[in-house]
Parts: C-alpha cells; sequence; structure tokens
C-alpha cells in the first residue's frame, strides 16, 4: 500500500505518467490522452487526502533520501502550497479531459506528455522547498509551456511561442542566479534554511539576489512590464492550455514570488515597490483588455489585470491582504480557467476570436454562454459569486487604515474594477442579445467539451452558495502565510 | 347645519351672479370703449340659457361630455375655499397652496374634453392654455409664497383676517400685488394674453367644437372663473372684506382695470407671454419675496 | 417566529427557481409559481405589519455579524417592492408573451424583487451592499429584456450602477477599517464619534451610489433610455421600485447612520437645514424642474414618463433632506405614491404599447373609444402624478410644500410648485396624445387588453384614490416608522392633517365629496338639457375643410413646440453630454497607454533590463525604496 | 572575481545580443550566452583556489580544500535544461523561418496591443 500522504507523489505520479506515454506513444498515440486525466485525478485525490494532515499540521516535509532537512531536496506543503496544488490538479483535470475532444491536431504524444509535464512543473512549483527546485520546476513548467503555446505552428502561436521562449528563457537565467547568489551567501538552497539565515543580512545585501529572483519570477508571473508575452502566447496557445496557464502557471509563479517575498527573504519593506508594480499591472491589464477585438487576448489582458489585483492584495502584507489574495487567486484560477475553455469551445462552432463574430451565439450556446457569464460575473465580484467576497476582503484590507493614499489606491482598484466589468458585459451583451450572423450554423459544443468546464462552473457555483468555509480556510492560510516560524521552524524542526 | 346647507345652495348661485354680472358689464364697458351701444347687461345669462336649451346636440364621446361636467365641478369646488366676507367656509379643509391644485383640475377636465374632440384647433389651444399657465405659475407662487410669509400662515380665511383694517396686502407688499395682478390678468385671458381662445388663430381654441348644452356649462364655468380669479386676489391682497358689498366693490373695481386694459392691447405670440411672465414678473415677484424674507 | 424573516427573504428567490424550472415544464406553470410565490412574499409581509424585528442574524462575515430587521419603514419600502413585483409579474404574463428565454426573465424579475427586499431588511451595511450589488446587475439583466436599443441602455446603467455601488464600497470599507463592524447601529455610533472630514467623505461616498440609483441629477442619464428601451412591465418596476430603493438608501443614510443632529454639526453653515441635506435638496430640485422641462419636450411616451421618474423622484429625495417630520413623511409618502402612479402608468403605457406596437406619441391617438380601461387608468395615473387633488400624488405633495414652508426653503419651494406645474403639461400631453383626438386608420381594430393585464391597472387606480382620500392609512405606517427614528411624528388623521404649527390643514374626504357635489351639480344641469348624439370623429370643424380618413388632423407632433422655443437654448448641453465626453478621452488615453505592449521582442527584453538596472540604481541609493 | 566580473560580462552581451541583434538567430545566441554566463557564475561560486574534487579519494585532502560539489550538481542540471531551451528555440526559429521567409525579427510582429 502505497502511503497517499506522501506529497512527493504528486510529483512522482505525473513524472510516471509522462514516461508511461513516451512508452506508450509508439503503440499507440491516442491512446497517450487518456493518460492525463488519470494522473491528475490520482494527483487530486493525493491533495484532498493532504487537506487533513496539514489543516492539523500547518506544514508537512516529505525528504528525498531519507536525508532530513536543510540537506537534499525537500519537500514542504503548506496551506497555501496545497491549496495551490489542488487547484492545479483540479484544472489539470478538467483541461485534460477537455483535451480527449478538443485536440485533434498531432501530434498527440507529444501534446500530451508537454501537458502533463506543465501540470507537474506547477504542482511542483508550489509544493517545493528548495530553491534551486523551483527553479527545475520553473524550468519543467516553462519550457513545457513553451511547447504548448506554440503546438499550433501556426504563424501567431509560432511567433507567441518564441517570444515566450526568449522571455522566459532570460527570466529562468536570472532566477537561477539569485538562487546562486542566495546560495553563494548562505551556503544552503532550502528555502527555511536559507530564511533562517537571512536573518542576518541587511536590506541593502538582501536587495540584489531578491531583485534577480523577483524579476526572473515576475516574467513568468505576468507583472508588469515583464508581462508583454502573455497576451500574445495565452490567446495562441490551445484553449485548454491557455486555461491552464492563465488559471494556474501565473499564479504559480506569483506564488513563488509569494514564498520568495515572505518566508525566504522576510521582506515587507519591499512591499511599497511590490504595491507599484502590481497596481501598474493591473491599470495596463485592464486597460489593454478594454480595447480588445480578440476574445483570448481580451482574457489574456484580463489575467494580468486580475494578476495585478491579488499581487496587490498580497503587497499590503497584512493578514487580511493576504487572506483576500488568496481568494482572488483561487476565484480568479478558477473563472479564468473556464472563460478559456468555454472560449475554446465556442471558438470551435465560430471559428473566429473576433468578439463581433460571438453577437447572438447565446440563443445558440446556451450553456456555454450561460457558464461564461457566471464566470464572468465571478471575476468581476458581483455577488453572490465568490469573486464579490474576495473583492470586499481585498478592499476592506487596503482600507484598514484609511489616509489619502489607501483611498486614492481603492479608488484606482475600483475603476479598474468599472472597465474590466465594462468590457465583460460588453461581451455577454453581445453574445446573448446581438444578432446572430446569416448562415452561421452554430450549434451547442460537443458535450466532451461542455461537461469539463460544466463541473468547473458547478465548483463556482458551490463557492458562490457556500463561501464561508473557504473565507474561513483562507484566513487561516493568511495567518499561516504571515507567521513565517512556523514554516520554518516545521521543516527544519527535524534537527 | 341649515346654515351650512344654505351656504352649500347659495354660494354657487352668488358666485354665479357675480361673475355672470361682470360678464355682463365687460361686455357693456367693452361697447362703450368702442363707442357701440352693445348688449343688454343681462346678455350673458341669455345666452346661457339659450345654450342650454338648444335641440341638437353633437357629442365626441363620454370624456367630451365629461370635460365641461368636471370643469364646472372643479369650480364650484374652488368656490368653497374661498373666503367670503364673514364666512370661513371650506378654508380649514385646504390651504392656499392646496387650493392652487384644486384651481387646475378645472383646466384638467376642460383639457380631456376638448382633446376629446379630436380637433386640431382645440388641442392647439389647450397646449397654449397649459403653457401659459407655466408661464404665469412661476411668478404667481412667487408672490403666493411672499404672502404666505408675510402672514405666517397658509390659511386663506386667516390671511384676510390679517388684512384687516385697511392693512391690505396691497400696501405692503406693492410689488407682489402687482405681479399677482399682472397673473390674475393672464389667468383670466385677456389680451394681450388671449392666445388660448384666439378666435382668430384657432377658432376660440378648446371651445371650437363644443356647442349647445356643452358650450353652456363652460359659459357658467366661465362666470364661476372670473369670479374666482377675482375673488382671489381680492382676498390674497385687498384684505376680503367686511361684507358682501365691499367685497363686489372691489371686485368690481379689479375687473374694471383688467377690461380697460383688455380692450386696448394686442395679442402675445404663447412664447413670448412666457418670456414675459419669466422674465419682469419674476424679477419682480422675487425683489418682493426677498424683501419679505430679510424683512420679516 | 424570528425565524421567518429569513423565509420572507427566501420566499421570491425560492420563486425565481422555481419558476424557471417550472417553466421548462410548462409555460403554466411558471406563471403559476411565479405570482404564487410573489403574493406569498406579500402576504408573509404583512405578519410583520406594525411587528418590528431588530436583530435576526443572517450569518457572520469577515467578523461582523450579518444582519436582518424589519422596522416601519423598511417595511414600507418592502411593501412597495412587493406589490408592484407582483403586478409587474401579473402584467408581464400577457405582455411578453411570445418573446425568448421567458423562464429566464421570470427568474430575473423574481430575482431582483427578492434583491430589493434584501436591501429593505438589511440591518448591516454588509448585506446591504451584499443585496445592493445582486439587484444591480440582475436589474440590469432585467432591462436588455427589452431588444436591440436596451442594450446600450442596459450598458449605460451598468456602468453606472457599478460605479456608484464602488463608491458605497469605500465608504463601506472606510468605515470597516475603522470598527471592523458594519451593523447599522455601531456604524452610526462611529460616525458620531469621528472627524468630520471623514464623515462628509463617507456621506459624498453613500450619496454618489443612492443618487445613480435614485436616479437624482446629475447622475441620471441612465434613466431615459433604461426605462424607455426596457420590456414596460419592467420600467414599472425600475421606475416604482428601484428608484426607490435609491430613495431608501438615503433615508438609511441620513438617518438611521447619521442622524439630522449629526448632519448639523458636521459643516455649520447658516441655512435653514443642515448644508448637506440643504445641498442634496438643491441637487432634488434642479432634478424636478430640469426634468420636467426635458419631460414636456419628449415625444416619446416612455421616454417622457422617464423623465417624469427623475422629476418625481426629485420630490421625495426633497421631501427626505428636509429632514423636519413633516418633510420626512411628504417624502416617504410621496415615495409609495410615486410607486403607485408612476407603476400605473408604465402599465398603461405598457397596455398601449401592447396593442399597437409603438410608443411615438404623434403616431398615436384616440384609443379612449378602443381602449376605456386603460384610458381610466391613465387618467387616474396623470391626476396623482400632476399632484392635483383628490389623488395620492396631491396629499404627498403638499406635505412637502408645506414642510418647506415651515422651513422658510422658498427657493427649493419654488421649484418644488413649478415642477408640479410643469408636470401638468406633459401628463396633459401624454394622455391626450395617445387617448384623445383623432383615431388612425390603423388602430381601428385595436382591443382593450386582455384581463390579467387590466388587473393591475385596476388595483393601482383604486390605490391612487384610497391614499389620496385616506392619506391616513400610509401615514400610520411612516408615523411608526418615524417615531422608530426618533422622530416625532407630526399631527394626521385618517382623511387628512390638522395642521398648526405653521401648517396648513387637509382633510381630503371634504375636497373628494365637495368635489363630486359639484360633478352632480353639472350633471344635473347637463342632463336637463336636450339628448345628444355621437357623430363620427371626421365630422369636426375644420375652416371649411372636408376632413376625410386620409388626413392626418390630430395635433400631436411637437406639441409643446413653442415651449421648445424657450428653454431649448439652455438645453443644448447637458449631463450625459460631458460625461460620454470624458468617457471617450479616457478611451484615447488607454489607447496610447496600451501601446507599450509594442509587439517587438527587443522592447520586451529590455523592459527585464530596465526592470534589473531600476534595482540596481535602488541599490545605488542605499536600498531606500522611498 | 574576475570569473564573478566575467560571468555577469557574459550575461550582458547575451542580454545586449537579444536587444539590439535583428537575427533570430543571434539572439538565440544571445540566449545561450546568458545561460553560459550564468552556468559559470554558479561553478565559480563553488571554486575553491587550487581545490580538488568534493571526494574522499584518498586520505589527506581536508574538506577546506574541496571545490562545493552543490554547484557543481546545479551547474550540471543547468546547461541540461539550457539545452533543452536552445534547441526549441532553434525549432521555433526554423518553423519561423517556414512561415516568413526571413529570419529578421522586425518582420516577425504579428502580436501587438
Amino acid at each position: 500500500m502505497v502511503n497517499l500522504t506522501n506529497p512527493i507523489l504528486l510529483i512522482a505520479v505525473p513524472l510516471f505518467f509522462v514516461f508511461l506515454a513516451a512508452v506508450i506513444a509508439p503503440f499507440s498515440k491516442r491512446a497517450t490522452k487518456y493518460l492525463p486525466p488519470v494522473a491528475f485525478l490520482i494527483n487530486l485525490i493525493i491533495t484532498l487526502y493532504l487537506i487533513p494532515q496539514v489543516a492539523e499540521k500547518g506544514v508537512i516535509v516529505a525528504t528525498t533520501a531519507g536525508i532530513k532537512p536543510p540537506f537534499a531536496i525537500n519537500i514542504a506543503v503548506d496551506g497555501l502550497g496545497l491549496s495551490l496544488a489542488i487547484i492545479a490538479s483540479l484544472l489539470g483535470l478538467i483541461a485534460s479531459l477537455y483535451n480527449l475532444k478538443y485536440i485533434t491536431e498531432e501530434p498527440q504524444d507529444k501534446f500530451n506528455m508537454l501537458f502533463l509535464l506543465l501540470g507537474t512543473g506547477i504542482t511542483w512549483m508550489v509544493i517545493t522547498g528548495d530553491m534551486f527546485n523551483l527553479f527545475v520546476a520553473f524550468e519543467v513548467t516553462s519550457i513545457s509551456a513553451f511547447g504548448l503555446v506554440g503546438f499550433l505552428r501556426d504563424k501567431d502561436s509560432i511567433e507567441a511561442g518564441f517570444k515566450y521562449l526568449v522571455m522566459g528563457s532570460i527570466g529562468a537565467s536570472l532566477l537561477l542566479i539569485g538562487v546562486v547568489m542566495l546560495y553563494a551567501a548562505t551556503g544552503t538552497l532550502n528555502m527555511a534554511d536559507i530564511a533562517e539565515k537571512i536573518a542576518r543580512f541587511s536590506f541593502r545585501q538582501k536587495l540584489l539576489p531578491y531583485s534577480f529572483i523577483f524579476t526572473g519570477l515576475g516574467i513568468e508571473g505576468a507583472l508588469f512590464p515583464l508581462n508583454a508575452w502573455l497576451p500574445d502566447a495565452h490567446p495562441a496557445a490551445p484553449s485548454s492550455v491557455s486555461s491552464i496557464l492563465s488559471g494556474i502557471m501565473t499564479t504559480a509563479a506569483i506564488y513563488a514570488i509569494i514564498r520568495a517575498t515572505v518566508t525566504v527573504f522576510n521582506y515587507s519593506a519591499i512591499t511599497p515597490f511590490i504595491l507599484l508594480i502590481a497596481l501598474l499591472t493591473l491599470v495596463f491589464g485592464e486597460t489593454s483588455a478594454f480595447f480588445q477585438k480578440d476574445i483570448k487576448r481580451m482574457l489574456a489582458y484580463s489575467t494580468i489585470g486580475q494578476t495585478g489585483f491579488f499581487f496587490f492584495a498580497f503587497s499590503l502584507g497584512s493578514v487580511q491582504g493576504m487572506q483576500g489574495a488568496f481568494m482572488q487567486i483561487l476565484n480568479h484560477s478558477l473563472s479564468k480557467a473556464m472563460l478559456f475553455l468555454i472560449a475554446g469551445a465556442m471558438i470551435t462552432q465560430v471559428h473566429s476570436r473576433n468578439i463581433d463574430d460571438f453577437s447572438g451565439i447565446g440563443k445558440k450556446m446556451k450553456i456555454s454562454s450561460v457558464f461564461f457569464a457566471i464566470g464572468a460575473f465571478s471575476l468581476m465580484g458581483l455577488p453572490p459569486f465568490f469573486g464579490f467576497w474576495s473583492k470586499l476582503t481585498i478592499i476592506f484590507a487596503t482600507l484598514a487604515y484609511t489616509n489619502f493614499y489607501t483611498i486614492t489606491l481603492v479608488v484606482i482598484l475600483l475603476f479598474m474594477s468599472v472597465i474590466e466589468g465594462a468590457y465583460f458585459f460588453r461581451v455577454m451583451q453581445s453574445m446573448f442579445f446581438g444578432k446572430l450572423k446569416e448562415g452561421t450554423e452554430i450549434k451547442e459544443a460537443s458535450p466532451g467539451l461542455v461537461v469539463p468546464f460544466v463541473i468547473l462552473g458547478i465548483v463556482i457555483l458551490t463557492l458562490a452558495i457556500y463561501p464561508t468555509p473557504i473565507i474561513a480556510v483562507s484566513k487561516k492560510i493568511a495567518v499561516q502565510l504571515i507567521h513565517r516560524a512556523v514554516y520554518i521552524n516545521a521543516v527544519l524542526g527535524g534537527l | 347645519m341649515v346654515k351650512n346647507i344654505l351656504i352649500a345652495i347659495g354660494l354657487p348661485l352668488l358666485a354665479f351672479g357675480i361673475g355672470i354680472s361682470f360678464m355682463g358689464f365687460k361686455r357693456k364697458i367693452g361697447a362703450r370703449i368702442q363707442r357701440r351701444y352693445g348688449p343688454p347687461f343681462h346678455q350673458p345669462l341669455l345666452d346661457i340659457i339659450k345654450l342650454l336649451s338648444k335641440k341638437s346636440d353633437i357629442s365626441h364621446g363620454i370624456i367630451y361630455d365629461l370635460g365641461p361636467m368636471i370643469a364646472l365641478g372643479a369650480s364650484i369646488l374652488t368656490i368653497f375655499f374661498i373666503p367670503i366676507p364673514g364666512l370661513k367656509l371650506l378654508t380649514g379643509s385646504a390651504d392656499v397652496i392646496a387650493l392652487l391644485y384644486i384651481m387646475v383640475i378645472g383646466s384638467l377636465g376642460m383639457g380631456l374634453g376638448a382633446g376629446e374632440s379630436a380637433n386640431p384647433n382645440s388641442s392647439i389651444g389647450i397646449a397654449r392654455a397649459l403653457t401659459l399657465m407655466f408661464g404665469y405659475d412661476l411668478p404667481f407662487v412667487i408672490v403666493i409664497i411672499s404672502v404666505l410669509l408675510k402672514y405666517h400662515t397658509t390659511n386663506l380665511y386667516a390671511i384676510t383676517q390679517a388684512q384687516a383694517g385697511g392693512h391690505w396686502a396691497m400696501w405692503v407688499l406693492p410689488l407682489s400685488a402687482i405681479v399677482g395682478f399682472i397673473v390674475i390678468y393672464g389667468a383670466m385671458g385677456e389680451h394681450p394674453f388671449d392666445v388660448v381662445t384666439a378666435p382668430h388663430e384657432v377658432a376660440t381654441g378648446p371651445m371650437a367644437e363644443y356647442g349647445g348644452k356643452h358650450l353652456g356649462l363652460l359659459f357658467i364655468d366661465h362666470a364661476f372663473h372670473v369670479y374666482i380669479e377675482l375673488a382671489l386676489f381680492v382676498d390674497l391682497f385687498m384684505g376680503g372684506a367686511s361684507n358682501i358689498g365691499w367685497f363686489y366693490v372691489k371686485m368690481f373695481v379689479l375687473f374694471l382695470i383688467i377690461v380697460f386694459f383688455d380692450e386696448v392691447l394686442p395679442r402675445f405670440r404663447i412664447d413670448d407671454a412666457v418670456r414675459f411672465y419669466w422674465r419682469w414678473p419674476t424679477i419682480i415677484a422675487l425683489t418682493s419675496l426677498i424683501i419679505v424674507l430679510i424683512g420679516g | 417566529m424570528n425565524m421567518s424573516l429569513m423565509v420572507l427573504l427566501l420566499t421570491p428567490f425560492t420563486g425565481g427557481i422555481l419558476s424557471y424550472l417550472g417553466g421548462k415544464i410548462h409555460r403554466s406553470v411558471r406563471y403559476t409559481f411565479a405570482i404564487l410565490f410573489s403574493s406569498l412574499t406579500l402576504v408573509e409581509l404583512f405578519f410583520y405589519y406594525n411587528k418590528p424585528v431588530n436583530h435576526f442574524v443572517l450569518g457572520k462575515m469577515f467578523g461582523s455579524v450579518m444582519i436582518l430587521q424589519i422596522n416601519p419603514i423598511s417595511w414600507l419600502f418592502a411593501f412597495i417592492v412587493t406589490t408592484i413585483s407582483l403586478l409587474a409579474i401579473i402584467f408581464s404574463v400577457n405582455d411578453m408573451e411570445g418573446r425568448g428565454g421567458l423562464d429566464f426573465y421570470y427568474f430575473e424579475l423574481m430575482v431582483v424583487e427578492g434583491a430589493m427586499l434584501g436591501i429593505t431588511l438589511a440591518g448591516d451595511l454588509l448585506t446591504f451592499f451584499l443585496f445592493w450589488e445582486i439587484m444591480s446587475w440582475t436589474s440590469y439583466l432585467l432591462i436588455i429584456q427589452g431588444g436591440n436599443k436596451s442594450i446600450k441602455a442596459g450598458y449605460k446603467y451598468i456602468i453606472m450602477s457599478i460605479i456608484g455601488a464602488n463608491s458605497m464600497l469605500i465608504a463601506i470599507a472606510m468605515i470597516y477599517g475603522k470598527i471592523h463592524t458594519l451593523v447599522f447601529r455601531n456604524v452610526a455610533m462611529l460616525l458620531a464619534a469621528s472627524p468630520h472630514g471623514f464623515d462628509i467623505a463617507i456621506f459624498v461616498l453613500f450619496a454618489i451610489g443612492f443618487f445613480v440609483e435614485a436616479a437624482v441629477m446629475p447622475l441620471h442619464t441612465w434613466v431615459s433610455d433604461a426605462y424607455s428601451e426596457a420590456p414596460s412591465s419592467v420600467s414599472s418596476v425600475l421606475s416604482g421600485v428601484l428608484e426607490k430603493i435609491g430613495a431608501y438608501g438615503l433615508f438609511v443614510l441620513l438617518y438611521a447612520l447619521f442622524g439630522v443632529s449629526l448632519l448639523g454639526k458636521l459643516m455649520p453653515l447658516r441655512f435653514p437645514s443642515p448644508t448637506i441635506m440643504y445641498t442634496i435638496g438643491w441637487f432634488a430640485g434642479i432634478s424636478i424642474v430640469v426634468s420636467t422641462f426635458l419631460a414636456i419636450l419628449q415625444e416619446d411616451a416612455k421616454k417622457l414618463l422617464a423623465y417624469s421618474s427623475i422629476s418625481q423622484i426629485g420630490y421625495v429625495v426633497l421631501g427626505i433632506s428636509i429632514g423636519t417630520s413633516l418633510g420626512v413623511a411628504g417624502g416617504l409618502f410621496h415615495a409609495l405614491n410615486h410607486a403607485i402612479f408612476k407603476s400605473l402608468l408604465f402599465f398603461t403605457i405598457g397596455a398601449v404599447i401592447y396593442r399597437t406596437g409603438t410608443r411615438n406619441l404623434s403616431e398615436l391617438g384616440g384609443l379612449i373609444k378602443k381602449m376605456p380601461v386603460t384610458f381610466t387608468g391613465t387618467l387616474f395615473g396623470i391626476i396623482a402624478l400632476a399632484g392635483v387633488p383628490p389623488l395620492n400624488g396631491f396629499v404627498s405633495k403638499w406635505m412637502i410644500y408645506e414642510a418647506l414652508l415651515q422651513k422658510k426653503e422658498v427657493f427649493l419651494l419654488i421649484l418644488a410648485l413649478i415642477g408640479s406645474t410643469g408636470s401638468f403639461l406633459y401628463v396633459y400631453r401624454l394622455i391626450h396624445s395617445t387617448f384623445l383626438g383623432q383615431l388612425p386608420e390603423k388602430f381601428k381594430d385595436v382591443k382593450e387588453v386582455p384581463f390579467l393585464m387590466q388587473i393591475p391597472i385596476w388595483l393601482l387606480s383604486l390605490g391612487t384614490i384610497v391614499f389620496g382620500i385616506w392619506p391616513g392609512l400610509a401615514m400610520n405606517v411612516i408615523a411608526r416608522g418615524e417615531k422608530f427614528f426618533g422622530i416625532t411624528p407630526i399631527k394626521y388623521n385618517l382623511y387628512g392633517f390638522p395642521g398648526g404649527n405653521g401648517m396648513g390643514s387637509l382633510k381630503m374626504i371634504n375636497i373628494s365629496s365637495v368635489f363630486i357635489a359639484g360633478l352632480i351639480v353639472a350633471y344635473i344641469i347637463f342632463a336637463l338639457g336636450a339628448k345628444t348624439h355621437r357623430i363620427s370623429q371626421y365630422d369636426n370643424y375644420a375652416a371649411g375643410q372636408v376632413v376625410t380618413k386620409d388626413t392626418k388632423y390630430n395635433y400631436s407632433y411637437g406639441f409643446y413646440m413653442f415651449f421648445g422655443r424657450v428653454v431649448n437654448p439652455v438645453f443644448k448641453w447637458s449631463a450625459d453630454k460631458i460625461y460620454l465626453a470624458w468617457a471617450r478621452s479616457a478611451n484615447v488615453f488607454g489607447d496610447y497607454m496600451r501601446r507599450i505592449y509594442t509587439g517587438n521582442l527587443e522592447t520586451y527584453s529590455s523592459y527585464i533590463v530596465v526592470i534589473i538596472s531600476l534595482v540596481g540604481f535602488l541599490i545605488l541609493l542605499g536600498g531606500k525604496i522611498w | 572575481m574576475i570569473f564573478y566580473v566575467g560571468a555577469f560580462i557574459l550575461i550582458a552581451v547575451g542580454l545586449y545580443a537579444i536587444i539590439i541583434k535583428k537575427n533570430l538567430v543571434k539572439i538565440i545566441i544571445g540566449l545561450d550566452l546568458i545561460s553560459s554566463g550564468t552556468n559559470l557564475l554558479i561553478v565559480s561560486i563553488g571554486y575553491v583556489k587550487g581545490g580538488t574534487a568534493p571526494i574522499f579519494s584518498h586520505p589527506g585532502i581536508l574538506p577546506q580544500m574541496m571545490v562545493d560539489p552543490v554547484p557543481q550538481a546545479l551547474t550540471l542540471t543547468a546547461i541540461v535544461i539550457g539545452a533543452s531551451e536552445l534547441a526549441l528555440a532553434a525549432a521555433f526559429v526554423a518553423i519561423l523561418y517556414k512561415h516568413y521567409g526571413t529570419l529578421d525579427i522586425r518582420k516577425v510582429r504579428g502580436l501587438k496591443w
């Protein structure tokens, strides 16, 4: 009996399936597509098994090669990491179910392998306890993402993929430089260990490695102005991939930044800088999204905006801010992933990504459109959806101290939410009430595409009806995150 | 109780009598100004009797019939809220502000009836009437507010009482009184404000289609109307009166002035009439109001 | 029994879901559920008549309890919400027949009802805001049911509504940041103890939200489009109820959160009432007059009613903002009355549109012969709207006038009185152009609307009479509500107000009975005359011309054109145009902003270098961020 | 020290190539330079002058004399990753060339704003 509660399995299982896929592929390329759902399902089950443990102990640590931290590579799962792992597994499962029907282009075996690797990398990123391991996970994620973005091999996706690749590689190198600098300074790669040892460094000394790590991760995490690849890459990828990229990958990178900032560097002094970056991200993302004609590009820009939004909440540095950030991450991941899946399903019918061509399809593709509306409402933060509570939390966190600056910040935030509302409502209007183009034959997408996002939609609706437990949990997570000693002690407790 | 019943029957008759006599005077005086002999003094009464007893009468529908009735009913309603010497009447049930709106009911009835007749002349007439009303209402409400503020009451009877002994509002608030006069003058539709009925333009306007007993009702209504406007002005600015005789005299003097003006003035275009009312009368009324506000 | 407040709140939501699902089975199931559950809500509401509930805990969120409560004022508004919604549901059974997506429409209608009910029942700002947001987006979905043009209108509405809601959200968050609880009572205590600048900021932020919803100028620009383009029953809900919710919010803000004495302290200037309230009064006053002028010049029946709504809600806000017992009572009473007569008018005009398919006033005419019931409803509606006795609109307006006079706010009083006279102009135009005058040949075969659509018209007409002649019925509730909020209620009786203390007296029963007596006298004179005979509408005086069937012999286009000549120069610019200009410049600015994503790899890479060197610069500076 | 400077110069040259050069292949070379620079940096961190391999191959080797083994492991990993990245990049360039018929990055601007 395998110990289901070992978090290493979260990485091991999908990796195993990747190799399995490589083995199977020569015999049946089509069979490989059934592997990702299985792998992600197993992952999801494991993560769910881990919940009670994490709830009980706070942080669970798994070691490799039987050596206790800080030596050797270790995995440390705390509340935030686990939640993101759950989201990653869930989204992976749903997107891979969606793939069954969605991906018709060859080579399918390679696609499935890359897709599995992408999921693995993301899960890996959020549960690792080791800085270099983080880099490796980051690279696994990025390289598979590069491949997936360029998967369709048409003009746009190749251009986007190339841009993404160059940016991503630079980012990875920067991250590596930062990690190495940390190693040079502290002589260890374990996050908890670094965290303990870094206390003796001054703000200025910490700044150099931090800036490299921040920039490196920021490229992947879609922070302004490092995010220019994102609006090209996310739409260019197949929709299921976009949903993973937008839904959880940027978030995983943001997670890494949060982990580095809070746990490793304990860098509260940097927050004004982060806040500025986050705000710019938000403003530029939402503003650009407003002008998009391409639905996937609009969603991608909206991802930038949302990233800015929850990163902003995080950069407030208070428990409530972190709580809001986490809630918004959850909300954004689920909704944005669903929106991308739906957009994909619609594009298969409309054969265009232009919003104008979507007019009137609400009458034909009822389920898709309704769930699109649900996702958009949740993203905009309209009650009773979960986004409302996260928006509220973030606003409350921002205005915890009322002064001129916080009010200005909130005004900017809310103005951006108005813009977000403006473009989402515009899309929905044309979807539901626009005139259907003459001579187009549009019907509901095939059930294989609909069922996955409906599952996601049901999750969102459930959150809308029972937000309280999640809000309570998110508060716990935020508290745990901000009390970094808990994490450090849990990891180094073996010593 | 008996007294109440007597008032209930007598007041309309009195008002009608006063009104009809003024209508008679008007024709007579007008004729004399134009160096004519003019019809007999009781000619309006004869007209009404003639109209009511006409044998053939047309109707355009229920509201066409109902319009004059509403107008007359409203006029009868109104007179009970304008105190005459020695009698409070129903002033306790509705004060001056309410009275302003009670007076509107009649126009509504008139408008509905005229509208139903499907004659564009009538419709234009009503549109003009309402616009004119909108025009003179602005200075009028300002005037009313000045008076109410001056006497610290909204009860019309109390206002007349407060003016007892020659302290007429006319002398206390001369500017308001002038504007009030201009308003009453316009409300009676005399030259130059006779845009509503203007026979040469809209063929007597609202009345274009009316004939027979309908027109008879409207004539009766007009008699009440004359009484109402004059009585209101007398109550507001000329201190009411101690007895019916004086009351009649005051009204007559007022009416005489109005008739003199009426006979010598040409006609405004409707928008000019509105502009006129919104310019000088309003400014004068506001001045008066500010004086009241500052002076207490 | 306490539990049932939750039940009351959930009833419409449940009804909405059930009617949505029921509609999948059969449309009659949908109607049954919708009507059943909205009547049930009304019935449940009556259990709370005269029975306030102070504290019903709904749950806990962010450490602040979410509570429901019901006091007489919220009861009054809940009553408006449920009644008008019920009637709208009944009305739309026939009105919306044959359109697509009806299941969803009824669902939305009931959810809006539930959300508005939630707002009136809310006992803390969080609950209030939660339902407020639900209301704004669900009502948006209702507005855009009206076809192509309504989408644009709805878009404007939702954007303005989000802005308003967000402005409220800032205020709520500011309060939360101070005391971590949002219960009205605690908030009131906080505000009483806070510095004045904070209080004023809170007030302004809230007021923006409420002004948008209540359509007070200058935040009214969504109204004329939204009301006119939405389906008629939706317009009546919007105008009858949604606006009232804005007014209710304002009432809560002024009296539950701030209180007159606190407002008096905020900006101690010498005005008849606290400066803030006086300012609001002026906003309302300008709303009244300007939108009256605009309504007079409309050619579109529903646009006319929309502008008239702005003007009438001005009276409500004006009354509430006076701050005296009489003014508040007048404002609240007018809220009730306006809900009654404006919904009535939207229903009747909806009925006309239902039968004729047009709402262009100059195309209509003479429908009285075909649709007598609708005409009667409209007649009652316009009399009430114009504030002419003896119907209900008069009483509440009169109370507002008296209150203004009592306070010597003479300039506001002038605006209010003028607005009322002006309203007489446009209501006459409304009834004249639709029902009176010449009946166009194409409407020769128009029939009266089906019975189900007549029900709301009958009931609301009855309402205008009942609350007109017996204002005491409504005053019972309002007086208790005033007492609840610590205002001494004025003296009143069933038929009116005995007056005193600078206030005139009013006895509606006398006015109406004398009026009826006068009518009888007139009728007797009329009946004594010769019998009349009906003639055709073409048998008409035309200065020698012969009127035939194909002549358009009706004065209805540009009814008040000459009046337009007087006021048009003033209306060359409008708030709407200013907003659009702002939006346009913001658009241009944003368009430039997004060009930072140039599409060039080298630019993107150089951003990285920029960021890195920025950090290096920071290190040179000594690591100081700010 | 010279290694650190060298490493950063390499990285800077790589960045320069990416930003200034218009040829796709040169951009890839720039990427390679960056990763090489990084690798050099990693190795130089663990470098001890005159040190030996970190293996107790025969007695007498003091731990202070050993070079740090961890950076070497890191470098190996990084090289592998870098290689795969470059391979992918080369593949992209090949397809881009097919689509555009040129290697000029200025022509590849289909996506913007």
